[in-house]
């Protein structure tokens, strides 16, 4: 497929590392806000390069319907989703395999770290949707609705900053675009980590790795966590400043 | 959003003196603000805030087969969905009687208008022609969601360029060449009713205290191209055309001021 | 495509202001017939030229599922369905987006005469099922709706009458036929109205038109919707007369 | 229709003295009525009424491909709804499991009793045949549907007309052509059963009270096309041999009565 | 379409009545186990011939959801699936329009045998799965179900045997396979007879026979069932010798 | 299945002292079974037991398209079914997300392998290509539900033989030819954690009382080709690294014994 003008121009960039010119360990520019969806009760923006996701929390609220509540903690209900032009070829709207098990691994990523056991009975909903897509959308997803949720006021022991890394034509590098996820040698790696412990929550891989590349994945990966993690505090501040709310996050 | 029901009377008592929670009066509108190209992936795409509410267009295009009837013209095929995030009283799945209800008045205002010039996405005739795929996501529901969808659609529309397209007619998505051929700009403009006051643009608090609604879309030269009267509202004949009157002229405004520069070229064409 | 026989002598009929003979605002021939569906609560045939609908109501009964009862009033349930051979094309069976919103429409205009409010907590459904199409089966469908629940003795504060009106041939006309829908320069306005304050109801709009001809369109729509309303008194009382009950219509 | 226990108890010694609560006698139909073309815009229709039962018909017709291992043979389609307004036990949405069965025990005699000649309805073998779409509705119940369905099915078929098609298999729809080739007229009948009493053409209120029921096809010959014994009836071999004697002999006269024409045409072919 | 060499070589067979080589009144080789499926209530697997079908009990247990709960008696659930690689042409996964009517027969035919009144506002669920197809996968299944309900110690007036008769190539015969089935004069009539009083509850038929013809399959299919419930016994009481478990056939 | 939390407990307690109910330790598999052919209209099949869990796996091949970015490899689409019958917990319908999250981590670890040489799959570029349904039932449900659906899919796709084809394309369905290409034999091994103990192939019973798991798909050649964490569970960096040597070493185990012959013949090439 013909490339873009921009990106063409790029990849002639001598002396670059990576088809965008990016470091191994460079992160895409990232954005965050929070705060942009006023009707919830906590949301947030999150571009990693060309991946553009808004995430959104509504609750604790009492679970409906109601056989479905859990008497000892809230349910925890996630939704990751692609608008049809989000893609190169349009995406039929509503859910599918995919987008079902994404869910599922972000839902069971986040419910390490919200203190669900508050709110029995109770139900905490996490929209994820994704305006554009550039690789990496579960893991950006992720990250934006750990700052939903703390946006939100759901108490949290920690928070949680996701990045995909992998291989790429013969490296080891850190959040892939969908460019390097195409290469032939591709490995891909998302995965999320919590802020204070380092556990990692989500883990998924598609490709062709030795153990040992896995480890070094793996470390550059925490590394990429922790940036991320500092551009989530930074985004929340961002927010509480402007509002002179006192700031709320668990695990400072 | 579910109001007390002392804001609810209050919010009737202002109306009665033609006056507004938020200091408005009672046609006028919030502020509109349109982002194009909100994604880089559509062929077209833009986002459009009018006060708090936020609504999404995009428009993907792919070759299909004209309808038997049309074999010389372009299909449009429009969506809409109100986004589980975009209000507590929404739910998540399959869209609902309102969410079909907007996709449709906002599809019968773009095609009765003949915004798209669907002649001119002929390939072969009665083979092969262009499919728009027209989205439209709300993300934020704060009020007069048909009028922000129809302002998104149009955007998105008028943002749009056709992908080239190989000989066989495979389509090579990310070199655009021409614009998609507009020919007009409907703008869709929603009348709610308290006792005989007609309000426009009204706010999602404000909506839940009136009942009913009725959209009437015109094109550029003032002509009706689609109307929907619906939500439990009745209307006198004269309301009716009041409301219509309204439409018009708001629309023009709104024209004026967000699409300029198409407006002036249309009307030179 | 080519018209059946009866239709080409018809168009030949010289003076004939429109396709099928009709003065601009001459209704098709009207049937009404009321408590044809004897296990409904009440009932209504009714026919609009070559278009055939048939309406039927159940309740009020107790809403269920019972989590959607609205504790004020009673839900007004409203079903429009084309049976698959009642058009051209066979239509697949079962609700599309067409009837979803045609359902709506009918609905919102009769809640605005239905004296719902009578019965909180309960459900009043209408179903209407087209049996033949020649434009105009949503007027047709609420003018048999509205039958029906009159039949049904459900209390409403007025009948409602519907009819399509709009321009076709570069005339003015009430009661479109398809063959007028589909004239180039044609304009549908299907209208409902209330039979003693004459309000709007339902008032939807395919085309373009001036301001102008909206209002004469209106002023047309309001006469004929006055005509099927005497229509609809006389099928009622029709079907009282045969039974011997006494007259239960509510505007009288 | 939920019936009292009493109601329930008369109905049932009612029977045992061989008697029923209209007065007819436990093998007796009720009286029947066609209206053939109901609609004019299917290829063929017909609306059955049987007492109070009504039930609606119609045949359209495309063109697709046919099943690979009967490559020279139209395609029959059957559908059924029990419609929502039907009566107040049936619930809107799709096909529950009675309306399958309906339609697949009607569909089944159709075809095992060769009523259509699918051979005729091959247009290019392997490739291009004649779809029958049979779609039945119910549209009010007052019992011994599948009856009153096959009944109207193979009314909706002899009122059928193929459709004109261009060189180019393109199907002129408003232009009808030969009628579509009918061999055989298969009847359903239905049994019930209280005791040892077997009952013909039973009422929604009967129905309430007996349990199951005894589906029998015949064709013009007397032979058996389809069989169908479901709802939790369980029958002795005789009995199940004297209700499919009682199914021929009732077919046969329903058949007399109601399609007599045709039955002279095809019994003299 | 050519046949695999062992059954080419079968009918090359002299003397052999049937394609296989059996007689008209000659079940295929029958297989049957209890107790193959441990988490279930009740389980079965059976095999007539190529026909491969395990079926389970759950329950009895309080109906879920509880508003379908019957508050004189059980509801009998049955659902009856193929597995995609059952057949020839993949089927895809999930009920369809004959599973659905051979679920309802089964049903209608078991609720003649089993006790449900004896537990009322509870569900008693039975699972079949066809393995394997090769005809009368409805009987085998449904002996399979009887089965498993036998061994889940539900309560039965009687237990239930089924079969497949009907005609091919001419000759009235027992248990078609799908080559029989295939046949140009074929009629298939399965037939579900309970153990005790002999009594009829499921019958179907496919086909164009006479009376006479049909007196000769039932009185085939009722041998042929006579056959198949003393196989029966001897697999519950197997697995019951087995576990030392008190036989509780309720017929016997 | 509901433990009670006695029971529980008493497993954990278990876990701690390094033993487990039923005498097995941490890292030790029951007993692996496998069924070839169990469904002789399958081009391949295989039921795999590991103790009570019980797991049937099909492969049906049609004749398809291949993607539009691969025009030479053929397609493997894989589903698989929690059935009712498996589990009292398991409900009838659509697959859930369990089913779901299931099929696509075998569908990973296959595909990611390169298990299939799907460019032996290719018929004519761009055009035609095999199409291989990887359809996975289970039957019982007694945990490890992962590694057995894994080891049933590679079980079944070593038994697949493709059928013949005719010159025009058209499958002989009973007529089946060479094996289907196999390059690689990928096992799945899922870890699940009490504490910092890591266990195998748990049960039912033990996955009650635990919480998340993490399994690791590994090829011959000790490369992983697949992982998912999930359910609930975090691990540090060095537990990850650990699982994953722990997956490995099973997994070459499990292909040792149950694909001895395969692998000696994959090594040699």
């Amino acid at each position: 497929m013909p490339k873009k003008k921009s990106e063409e121009s790029k990849s002639n960039n001598k002396g670059a590392v990576r088809p965008d010119g990016r470091k191994v360990d460079e992160l895409r520019p990232v954005k965050m806000e929070v705060g942009v969806i006023e009707r919830a009760n906590g949301s947030a923006y999150v571009e990693f390069g060309k991946t553009k996701v808004v995430a959104a929390v509504y609750g604790p609220e009492p679970m409906h319907p109601r056989h479905l509540a859990d008497p000892e903690k809230a349910v925890l209900i996630c939704r990751y989703n692609m608008l049809p032009f989000s893609v190169e070829d349009r995406k039929k709207p509503g859910p599918d395999r995919r987008s079902i098990e994404i869910s599922k691994v972000i839902k069971d990523a986040l419910s390490t770290i919200v203190a669900l056991e508050e709110f029995p009975k109770c139900m905490i909903s996490v929209d994820m949707v994704v305006l554009q897509a550039d690789a990496g959308t579960r893991v950006a997803a992720l990250t934006a609705a750990s700052l939903a949720l703390a946006d939100a006021g759901i108490p949290m022991r920690e928070m949680m900053s996701a990045v995909a890394c992998g291989r790429a034509n013969g490296k080891i590098v850190v959040d892939l675009t969908k460019e390097e996820e195409d290469a032939e040698d591709a490995v891909d790696v998302p995965v999320a980590m919590s802020s204070l412990t380092k556990k990692i929550a989500l883990l998924q891989m598609d490709g062709d790795m030795t153990l040992e590349e896995f480890e070094e994945i793996l470390n550059k990966a925490e590394e990429a966590c922790s940036k991320i993690y500092d551009m989530q505090r930074e985004a929340l501040l961002n927010k509480y400043e402007k509002e002179g709310k006192e700031v709320n996050i668990n695990d400072e | 959003m579910m109001s007390s029901k002392l804001t609810a009377e209050y919010v009737r008592s202002l109306i009665e003196r033609g006056k507004r929670l938020d200091g408005r009066k009672l046609d006028e509108f919030r502020e509109i603000k349109i982002n194009y190209g909100v994604s880089e992936k559509a062929e077209g795409s833009a986002e459009v805030m009018i006060g708090n509410t936020r609504v999404v267009a995009g428009v993907k295009m792919d070759i299909g087969e004209p309808y038997p009837d049309m074999p010389n013209k372009g299909v449009l095929v429009t969506s809409a969905e109100f986004l589980a995030m975009a209000a507590p009283e929404f739910e998540p799945g399959l869209p609902g009687e309102n969410a079909i209800e907007l996709a449709r008045v906002v599809d019968r205002g773009v095609r009765e208008s003949g915004a798209i010039d669907l002649e001119k996405l002929c390939l072969v005739e009665g083979e092969k022609v262009w499919v728009v795929f027209l989205d439209i996501f709300v993300l934020n529901h704060d009020g007069n969601l048909i009028d922000a969808a129809g302002i998104a659609a149009i955007a998105a529309l008028l943002n749009a360029k056709l992908p080239k397209i190989t000989e066989d007619y495979e389509i090579v998505r990310d070199e655009l060449t021409d614009p998609l051929p507009i020919k007009d700009i409907p703008i869709p403009i929603t009348i709610r009713k308290y006792g005989e006051h007609l309000l426009l643009d009204t706010t999602a608090l404000e909506e839940d205290v009136l009942t009913g609604k009725f959209t009437v879309t015109t094109k550029i030269n003032g002509n009706i191209c689609a109307m929907q009267l619906s939500d439990g509202m009745s209307m006198t004949k004269d309301e009716v055309l009041q409301a219509a009157r309204m439409a018009r002229d708001a629309a023009t405004k709104i024209r004026e001021k967000l699409f300029k520069d198409k407006l002036k070229e249309l009307k030179k064409a």
